[in-house]
């Protein structure tokens, strides 16, 4: 029995979500059948919705407990910078909900959980740009990583280089001094065998996906649930 | 040699679809949706019955040959390498969700992470797995124990250490990874799941650290760093081959043959399309045609 | 009485600065700048998670309960299933958890293979058959390249059905087709990433000119001081280190 | 240990490449060089476009889909095309289907105040703010903007607004632009406003996403494609506008120099020691 619940019904769930939201989407059968599956696909990604807001929640107590855990096992040089996170973890949360409650105490405010006003700072003054600091330390490794990328070791090497100098030429006003035909040898680059490069690649992960959703209906791929029974 | 009835079934099922769509285009009855061509749903079904098909003549013993993936090979050198520097092994799924179509990618990585984790069981590695995706941290956690008890080292494994749910916000979750490879000196950085732009950010932390370093992904816009950078890098489909790969299973490994079978049926319809051009013959027509009348 | 506004410009520019000072080399500033992220990503995302309760479960059930009962009684499976996932942290019933990811993973497997087929495979196949003949030249090859790169990048990627050379016998003339379009299938697909590696350079450097003038230009004298407090920091950590 | 440092590793230090990258891009920004830029025939063919298709009080729909990050490579798109549309006399509608669009938005029009000057707001353009739903509100908005929203950005009931008066459905409009640093954004309207109305979609894109939105371009399901910071600056040389598209290309070009300048110290350095060690050099 413990076998079952452990093991077999959560198999049988994926295997009848993956058959049901295939079978709906590529049959027809009336107008009122692919209504209701409209509304019950709509459920379901709903049901995707809460179950990942949960887990996010869980998620949350899993980052506390692995700060307080660091704090009280590698001490002074580690607590201040954990104390840090929890305390402003804790914060936005708090922030959070004085919103929430305004959003329901006095909905006349305008007053919802993200738009709550010291939310909102946090958000502006310590999310948003460390967010975009992130996205944009990218310039740099993308430099460091192209010096590194681009060395002649074989005839592919240089095939590569030639490649990818053409590329960045066309992609600025100085390329276009140099030689004005970068640009439209760059366009042709990015649009003929770029293309060409990437279309078995995409056919490719296209076939992995249904060789996966394979093994996952016929419980052949059970690395998801973690422990073999 | 007697052919399994599971296989008699899945072949009845196909042909039996095969037959009612006749039937049904014959007498022009809508029955299948319109916002997608029939040929879609007819490749998908053909390689889901045929990679069945593969897997139960496996289960007969029936074998071939697999093509070498060096970076899957590799990935065993990675971890010895990093046990006999003293470092850990760090690996990471990338910033793509379960519940959207990301999630064939993200199994494939949790497949690897398997492997990993026994490999890391085996030579008494430590692992640090990092993910960005709160409603795996309980498979994770799972996936790292098993791969430490199953190798008879139960006393490696420490969830809090192990497995690092770190947020589900990209960047945030991209600064932490970054700063963990770097801080714990990481001797091997296996990163295999649907990847952003994070990837080159993983990527050069490991170098700076100078890990032995296997990347892998198919999303198609994060390979080239993947590629250009990594030691060894797991090409789009390789991925999910990866995944059969590491589940050690014979039956399981048989499954990526479906997969081959796309690619020759794809070749075929390519080729026969061009030379089908030369009498005048549109295929794109027939393979476009959605299922509608009239 | 502090200026938030202004207080929270500075902030801004110096968290920037020490998140870039990472790439020199890890330190202090970096850290607290990490740490800080993380603490408000994390937070940000439960009140995200909160808020998203809030629209499908919460707000409905208060609101509209007969139309929610009547209609969406079953979102509490889900709530249920959510909570359950609190069970990782039992050793008896670690197993329930399971159930929440089983839901999540079938639909994200659901939803991939409704559009994977057409996506990445009918309308790729249906774009790559192109005549390869033609009065303009030009357009010809283009659809030559196109064509067999396609098709090398295919046969690149078989795994298990290829023919063989066998020792002693003169090898077939598929092997022979068969290793040209794995030649030209490595190599088409290395162009596509070099050209793409190449191309991405623009605009990470264009996100690099965005920040600084948002965060940095308007800033100045708070970035210089927080590029010199992680200049002494880095410079600090190195000397410690030795 | 100072013995070991060498030029190779010097050259080779990542240090030196992140301080000369940053100088590489701020110095132009803060002195622009003006090295002269060639207008491409793509970029060329939007401005034709709208130079010869629309007339004085014609309506324009823009999507402002973008978050600060990428503004630097969209913002000069939209700002040059917005001269251009003000210059031919055009009303615009301003759209956002992301959150992030609206931070965008306000950026963008702090930037162009020259251009919103003397335009008035509610008869010459308006701005509806973030619209949540994704795709179903693009659809949504294809049928009736009325329908969909009442109110816009700044709380004004959108039958109050002169200008929501002349417009409401995708057929009202001569010209969608959408001005997106995400792919999908694109496939909504192509999906939801091109092929059940006919609407005309121009993408404004950034370059990493340029070449998966290009088959929508290729099939002719949008008139033209802006990519990015380049397509920017050539635009703004059209329009006669000079801003950040054109400093930023002088900032790109110094550090696409300095990228391939390293490149090539690194293959010098690489080759060097490679042919050192084949002769049996001490390394």
């Amino acid at each position: 029995m413990s076998l079952v619940v452990r093991k077999y019904v959560p198999q049988i769930i994926v295997s009848a979500i993956i058959v049901a939201t295939v079978a709906f989407y590529y049959l027809y059968v009336s107008k009122e059948v692919a209504d209701a599956f409209g509304r019950a696909d709509k459920a379901l990604s709903d049901w995707a919705v809460i179950i990942t807001s949960f887990a996010l929640i869980v998620g949350g107590i899993d980052i506390l407990r692995f700060h307080v855990l660091r704090i009280k096992k590698e001490g002074l040089v580690q607590a201040p910078f954990s104390a840090v996170t929890i305390a402003l973890l804790i914060t936005m949360v708090v922030f959070g909900v004085v919103g929430w409650y305004y959003s329901y105490a006095a909905p006349e405010l305008g007053i919802t959980i993200t738009t709550q006003p010291q939310f909102k700072w946090l958000y502006t003054n310590v999310y948003a740009p460390a967010d975009a600091a992130m996205y944009s330390i990218l310039v740099f490794y993308i430099a460091s990583a192209s010096y590194r990328a681009f060395r002649v070791r074989n005839p592919m090497a240089l095939l590569l280089l030639v490649t990818a100098v053409i590329v960045m030429l066309g992609n600025t006003t100085v390329g276009g001094l140099i030689w004005p035909g970068f640009l439209s040898l760059r366009d042709w680059i990015m649009t003929v065998p770029n293309t060409a490069a990437f279309r078995p690649i995409t056919i490719g992960a296209g076939l992995g996906t249904i060789v996966l959703g394979l093994r996952l209906l016929t419980w052949r791929e059970i690395s998801w649930m973690g422990r073999r029974e | 040699m007697k052919t399994p009835r599971s296989i008699v079934a899945a072949i009845a099922l196909l042909v039996l679809i095969l037959v009612i769509s006749a039937i049904a285009w014959s007498l022009r009855i809508q029955l299948y949706t319109t916002r997608a061509p029939f040929s879609a749903f007819l490749i998908l079904i053909v390689l889901l019955v045929a990679g069945y098909v593969f897997m139960e003549q496996a289960k007969l013993g029936k074998s071939f040959p697999v093509r070498r993936i060096p970076a899957f090979e590799a990935i065993e050198e990675a971890i010895a390498r990093s046990v006999e520097m003293g470092r850990p092994v760090h690996m990471t799924f990338g910033f793509g969700t379960i519940s959207s179509s990301m999630a064939p990618q993200y199994v494939a990585g949790l497949g690897v992470l398997a492997h990993v984790a026994r490999l890391c069981g085996r030579y008494g590695a430590k692992l640090i797995a990092t993910l960005g995706v709160p409603e795996a941290i309980a498979t994770t956690e799972e996936i790292v124990r098993e791969g430490y008890y199953s190798a008879g080292r139960p006393e490696l494994f420490n969830p809090a250490y192990n497995v690092r749910y770190l947020t589900d916000q990209q960047f945030a979750y991209a600064s932490a990874v970054q700063a963990t490879i770097v801080r714990e000196n990481v001797g091997a950085n296996i990163v295999v799941g649907p990847f952003y732009a994070e990837s080159l950010i993983f990527m050069e932390a490991g170098n700076m650290v100078g890990a032995f370093q296997i990347a892998g992904t198919a999303r198609e816009t994060q390979i080239p760093f993947f590629v250009l950078v990594a030691d060894y890098s797991l090409i789009g489909e390789e991925i999910f081959a990866a995944g059969a790969l590491a589940s050690g299973d014979k039956e399981t490994l048989v499954s990526i043959r479906g997969q081959d079978l796309g690619k020759l049926i794809s070749i075929a319809l390519v080729v026969l399309g061009i030379i089908m051009l030369l009498g005048g013959f549109k295929l794109v027509d027939s393979l476009n045609w959605v299922w509608k009348f009239g | 009485m502090i200026d938030w506004e202004v207080f929270g410009a500075w902030l801004c520019a110096a968290l920037v600065v020490w998140i870039y000072s990472f790439a020199y080399r890890d330190n202090v500033l970096y850290k607290l700048a990490e740490h800080m992220f993380l603490g408000a990503a994390a937070g940000y995302s439960i009140a995200l998670a909160l808020d998203s309760l809030n629209r499908v479960l919460i707000r409905p059930a208060i609101t509209t309960p007969q139309t929610f009962w009547a209609t969406s009684w079953h979102y509490i499976i889900p709530a249920v299933l959510g909570l359950l996932m609190l069970a990782k942290y039992s050793r008896k019933y670690y197993w329930l958890a399971r159930y929440a990811v089983a839901v999540n993973i079938a639909v994200g497997t659901g939803l991939a293979l409704r559009t994977v087929p057409i996506a990445n495979i009918v309308r790729q196949i249906t774009a790559t058959i192109l005549p390869l003949w033609g009065s303009d030249p030009v357009k010809t090859l283009n659809n030559w390249i196109m064509v067999l790169v396609t098709l090398g990048g295919l046969t690149y990627f078989l795994f298990t059905i290829f023919p063989r050379r066998v020792e002693g016998v003169p090898p077939s003339p598929t092997y022979w087709v068969y290793r040209a379009l794995y030649y030209i299938g490595v190599y088409g697909m290395m162009v596509g990433f070099g050209a793409l590696f190449a191309n991405t350079i623009m605009t990470r450097v264009g996100f690099l000119i965005s920040i600084y003038l948002i965060y940095l230009q308007p800033q100045a004298w708070a970035s210089i001081a927080a590029a010199v407090l992680a200049a002494i920091a880095i410079i600090l950590g190195a000397l410690r280190k030795k | 240990m100072s013995s070991q440092i060498s030029l190779g590793k010097v050259l080779e230090s990542r240090e030196l490449l992140y301080t000369l990258l940053l100088l590489a891009v701020i110095l132009p920004i803060l002195h622009p060089i003006g090295i002269p830029i060639e207008i491409s025939a793509r970029t060329r063919d939007v401005y034709n476009y709208i130079e010869q298709n629309l007339k004085p009080g014609c309506h324009v729909f823009v999507e402002v889909y973008y978050e600060v990050a990428a503004r630097g490579e969209l913002e000069p798109n939209l700002i040059a095309l917005t001269k251009h549309l003000f210059d031919k006399g055009c009303k615009i509608v301003y759209s956002s289907l992301s959150a992030f669009g609206v931070v965008a938005f306000s950026l963008f029009k702090a930037n162009a105040a020259d251009l919103f000057a003397n335009k008035e707001y509610g008869r010459d353009y308006v701005y509806f703010g973030y619209i949540a739903g994704g795709e179903a509100a693009s659809a949504s908005l294809a049928k009736s903007i009325k329908g969909t929203i009442s109110v816009d950005n700044y709380g004004n009931r959108l039958e109050d607004l002169p200008l929501m008066k002349e417009v409401d459905k995708a057929t009202d409009f001569d010209l969608v632009i959408i001005v997106s640093s995400g792919t999908d954004v694109f496939a909504y309207y192509v999906r939801q406003w091109h092929t059940p109305y006919g609407a005309p979609l121009l993408f404004v894109a950034l370059s990493v996403i340029a070449p998966s939105v290009e088959p929508f371009v290729g099939a002719k399901q949008a008139i033209g494609m802006l990519v990015g910071q380049r397509a920017g600056a050539e635009y703004e040389v059209l329009v006669g506008r000079l801003g950040l598209g054109i400093a930023s290309m002088d900032a790109q070009s110094t550090s696409h120099m300095l990228i391939l300048a390293f490149i090539a110290v690194g293959n010098v350095v690489y080759w060097t020691k490679r042919l050192s060690s084949k002769r049996g050099g001490s390394r």
